[in-house]
């Protein structure tokens, strides 16, 4: 069963088999899903936390071990054909440099919001339902970073979305209810729209596996209206300005490891996809002035999400519209891609990594302060420093790392983004970004400026104190803030290791097409 | 145009209305003139389920493609239907009453007592006869969760959200699922079922998930009615209809 | 005209009016029936296109725990 | 005349333009997830009308998809009725 199937009609190339190593493949999905299902059993606070702290290492520890498969072993990805199917009949499941980079973010900071989720929740009811669905969120997240097949990331989708509104919906507040109700409908819109894409591919094309479709697409009505309705249905679910509404609300009420959950990897989830529906299976449907007004809308966002964090009265909602700023930056990256898509992928990938661990680090902070604090009202907040002296640090180190300041992450992710744009000749983004970088200044010194400030207008109240060690969590997202803002070339490396089947060629067709107005068809592409 | 603020309907302005109107129009014939000449694809993928039939285990191409070709996507379904139970139980521990049957007219009685082992039987057959001729897991999974409805509709019922039991059969048909795709692994691939038992594996994954369907949408039906029993039984009910204490004091 | 397009013709012209009228008419308790009468006509549709799988998980699904689900939500949101 | 394929391409792309409107138009949760679902079975039924155009096999993943969207359209449906249930139970409570 494991033979090379050709299909009549198509050049698909030979199909790689599985090789021996990499039938750990499927347990990056199964090992949370398995994860998930022991909490929901046993469904016991106690068990829950030592089930998801033993787990939550297993999978860093299974996903460095592929990562590091990936880096050593350049040529091309890692394929796994489940039941035993090749492509146009079963489902695959693939793996390469950026996908790796990505399930090794997704269990880190998945590891650290279960440390800090350990001490985080007061109500048992709340914890017990949590676990479970944290587990399957992961389980989707995975999911979507290494499946092949534009159907079943459909269904992952719609678990990323259902678990991610059910998480919010944890926190018994009506706000919180109200948020989860709206977080749901557009979520549930966002994947019909991406249905209808994927319906539109595959009654014009036939199949379903990326790696097929990417050699069969080709620039025609139907395509582009594909690419025209996935594009929307998963910009409603990344909330790129004007289509972010719903995000403030739902990523600031719901209990603070959620919001850390949904802030730092639940967003890249569809942002990655976004990202391969662009550059690897519809790109020849994808046009340079679709990118520009993508790359518009998100230097739109940049500016109205700082201006929106900077006149908010409630730290964890600065935070919110913080995300909505900094996924602008994402967008800004869409239109380099005609340039340099070398750099321009670099700059995505370390900009997806850094933001992740700072925005998930500061949301924990933040959470942490309004636990003690018992509200997260910025003008009741002054002098908070000198009482919460690890929350404030981790939340500034974070901030260094929003705004771009070395040595952070960030700051290595902006370097990148200028140089592309710099490269690409389209020096007119560098504007959009250094201010980016300085409203994110403004607004984050806002509340650290407060927060250093001994309060003596403002009677300061007795403060809660919650549990200490819930703060290792952020503190290993904080030194790996620091620690990828020295060690840049070690996750260029492992990116480059999958650059070779992933963007440098659908892009190469993308820059053939600018140049002689036509379309490459011809499937020319090595590899898969 | 999310706005979820009130469950009541408020009327939205004539004029915004009319233009959200006129622009969906034009949406619509655009995705008309787009979709309507578009070339319909060649049938490879057809052909090629064709020929690799015999090795399914199943007759019926459609089981064979949601239970062996495509069957981690029917694993991720029930993993949708999984999310959901989860969510949809209520917070707090917590039980249903129906102290008053809803249905009491003696004769409807009759019919129920009727009707139970006949849907019952009927959902059996659905479910065995998916491998040959339309049919299987997620319809037979819905005429037991409809039995089941009949069932609690018709008697004094109690049902206890958070025990043991009803975890189990939540999770069974997942369990159940990723233990064969585990177990089954031949030369390292994964849902790789041996071809002389796929038949037998393929039967015994659609019944677990048949029941662990008919409790999900049981579950997800109970939470939704249970207001409507919350005046028979107010002190049962009562605790889960309270928002967390506990947060609003911090 | 043969009878088979005549068929076609006459359940898409029921599917649309239906679907109209489930989405305008001003009764929530009507557009909940009327959503249900809906998922029944698709389920012949899919009898007509050769998909008899989809046709009963449609009746039994769709139509049928859908429909239950919007009454039930239906009586509490009164 | 149209042909088959094209009449019910027809049906389901008007389907879908209802469900989009209704969905921006109504307020109602209730409602709301009406459109939902018009608009899942106009997409449905653009894949099933497809599916048996060939002569000869009748191409079954187009079913097997649609019926895995059936069953989490009334998954995402139950949610968001539990929700807005959820949502009034609290309501009630916070007028009393």
């Amino acid at each position: 069963m494991t033979e090379v199937l050709p299909v009549e009609g198509f050049n698909f190339g030979p199909i790689l088999i599985a090789q021996q190593p990499f039938s750990a493949l499927p347990w990056v999905v199964m090992l949370p899903l398995i994860a998930a299902l022991l909490c929901f059993t046993l469904y016991n606070i106690k068990a829950q936390r030592v089930i998801s702290l033993l787990l939550g290492i297993g999978q860093m520890l299974l996903t460095v071990w592929l990562a590091s498969i990936i880096a050593e072993d350049a040529a091309s990805s890692v394929v796994h054909q489940l039941g035993g199917w090749p492509a146009p009949l079963g489902i695959v499941l693939t793996l390469n440099g950026f996908s790796a980079l990505l399930l090794v973010m997704a269990a880190v900071i998945g590891f650290a919001i279960t440390v800090y989720s350990c001490r985080y929740f007061t109500s048992s009811e709340q914890e017990r339902k949590f676990w479970p669905l944290f587990w399957l969120l992961l389980v989707a997240l995975n999911g979507i970073f290494i499946s092949s097949d534009i159907f079943n990331l459909y269904v992952m989708l719609e678990i990323l979305g259902l678990s991610a509104v059910s998480l919010v919906a944890i926190q018994a507040q009506r706000g919180a209810l109200q948020a989860a109700l709206q977080y749901l409908l557009v979520g549930l819109c966002g994947s019909l729209l991406y249905l209808f894409g994927v319906a539109l591919l595959y009654r014009t094309y036939g199949v379903l596996d990326i790696n097929l479709l990417s050699k069969v697409v080709i620039a025609e009505p139907v395509s582009q209206l594909a690419l025209t309705v996935i594009t929307l249905g998963l910009l409603l679910k990344t909330a790129l300005f004007p289509l972010h509404f719903w995000l403030p609300s739902a990523h600031s009420n719901a209990p603070a490891p959620v919001s850390a959950a949904l802030s730092g990897l639940v967003i890249k989830g569809s942002f990655y996809l976004l990202f391969v529906f662009w550059f690897k299976i519809l790109s020849p449907a994808a046009t340079f002035a679709g990118a520009t007004f993508l790359g518009v809308l998100g230097a739109i966002a940049i500016v109205w999400g700082s201006v929106k964090a900077f006149n908010t009265p409630r730290l964890k909602l600065v935070v919110a519209y913080s995300t909505v700023a900094q996924l602008g930056y994402l967008f800004v990256l869409f239109p380099l891609f005609f340039g340099r898509p070398d750099l321009a992928m670099g700059a995505v990938a370390y900009f997806i990594v850094a933001h992740a661990c700072a925005k998930a680090a500061m949301f924990m902070a933040a959470g942490s302060i309004q636990k003690a604090a018992g509200h997260d009202d910025i003008a009741r907040m002054s002098g908070i420093a000198s009482k919460m002296p690890l929350s404030i640090f981790i939340f500034a180190i974070a901030g260094a790392s929003l705004i771009g300041l070395p040595p952070t992450g960030g700051f290595i992710a902006k370097w990148l983004m200028l140089t592309s744009a710099i490269e690409s000749q389209q020096w007119w983004w560098v504007l959009v970004m250094l201010a980016g970088g300085l409203l994110a200044a403004a607004y984050l010194f806002r509340i650290l400026n407060l927060a250093f400030t001994s309060g003596q207008d403002v009677p300061s109240e007795p403060l809660k104190n919650g549990p200490r060690e819930r703060l290792w969590g952020p503190l290993i997202l904080v030194t790996i803030t620091i620690f990828i803002g020295f060690n840049a070339m070690w996750v260029l490396e492992l990116l480059n290791a999958g650059t070779g089947v992933f963007a440098l060629q659908p892009t190469d067709g993308l820059m053939t097409e600018l140049a002689n107005g036509s379309v490459n068809t011809a499937p020319s592409k090595e590899g898969l | 145009m999310f706005k979820t603020d009130d469950v009541s309907a408020k009327p939205a302005h004539v004029f915004y209305k009319a233009l959200i109107m006129v622009s969906m129009l034009a949406v619509t014939l655009s995705l008309l003139w787009v979709v309507l000449p578009a070339e319909v694809h060649s049938n490879a993928v057809a052909q090629k389920i064709t020929q690799n039939m015999a090795q399914s285990g199943v007759l019926n191409p459609v089981t064979a493609v949601l239970l062996n070709f495509r069957s981690y996507d029917t694993l991720l379904e029930i993993v949708v239907l999984l999310v959901v139970a989860i969510a949809c139980m209520p917070m707090h521990r917590g039980t249903v009453h129906t102290h008053e049957p809803v249905i009491t007219s003696s004769s409807v009685h009759s019919l129920v007592a009727l009707l139970v082992p006949l849907i019952t039987l009927v959902a059996g057959y659905m479910l065995w006869v998916g491998a040959f001729a339309p049919g299987g897991a997620f319809q037979a999974g819905a005429l037991l969760a409809s039995c089941g409805l009949l069932i609690i509709l018709s008697r004094k019922f109690t049902f206890e959200f958070h025990t043991l039991t009803a975890r189990i059969c939540l999770v069974m048909g997942l369990t159940i699922f990723v233990g064969v795709g585990i177990m089954s692994q031949q030369s390292g691939l994964f849902l790789q079922y041996p071809v002389e038992s796929a038949a037998g594996l393929i039967l015994f994954i659609e019944s677990a998930a048949t029941l662990s369907i008919a409790a999900t949408l049981l579950v997800c039906y109970l939470a939704l009615a249970q207001a409507n029993v919350r005046s028979n039984a107010p002190s049962a009910i009562q605790p889960m209809m309270q928002p967390a204490k506990v947060e609003q004091e911090k | 005209m043969p009878i088979d397009s005549l068929l076609d013709h006459l359940l898409v012209f029921g599917i649309l009016l239906f679907a109209a009228s489930a989405l305008l008419v001003s009764k929530l308790f009507s557009a909940i029936v009327l959503f249900i009468s809906l998922g029944l006509i698709v389920s012949l549709v899919w009898i007509r296109l050769g998909a008899v799988d989809v046709a009963i998980a449609e009746a039994a699904i769709g139509a049928g725990v859908t429909g239950v689900m919007l009454l039930a939500a239906w009586k509490r949101l009164r | 005349m149209m042909s088959q394929v094209e009449l019910y391409t027809f049906c389901a792309v008007i389907l879908l333009g209802m469900g989009m409107t209704g969905l921006i138009l109504n307020q109602h949760i209730i409602r709301k997830i009406i459109a939902l679902n018009i608009m899942g079975i106009g997409i449905f039924m653009l894949l099933i009308s497809t599916a048996g155009v060939h002569s000869g096999a009748i191409d079954p993943v187009p079913h097997a998809m649609v019926l895995t969207g059936i069953v989490v359209a009334v998954a995402g449906s139950a949610l968001a009725l539990n929700l807005a249930a959820r949502l009034k139970d609290m309501t009630e409570q916070a007028d009393d």
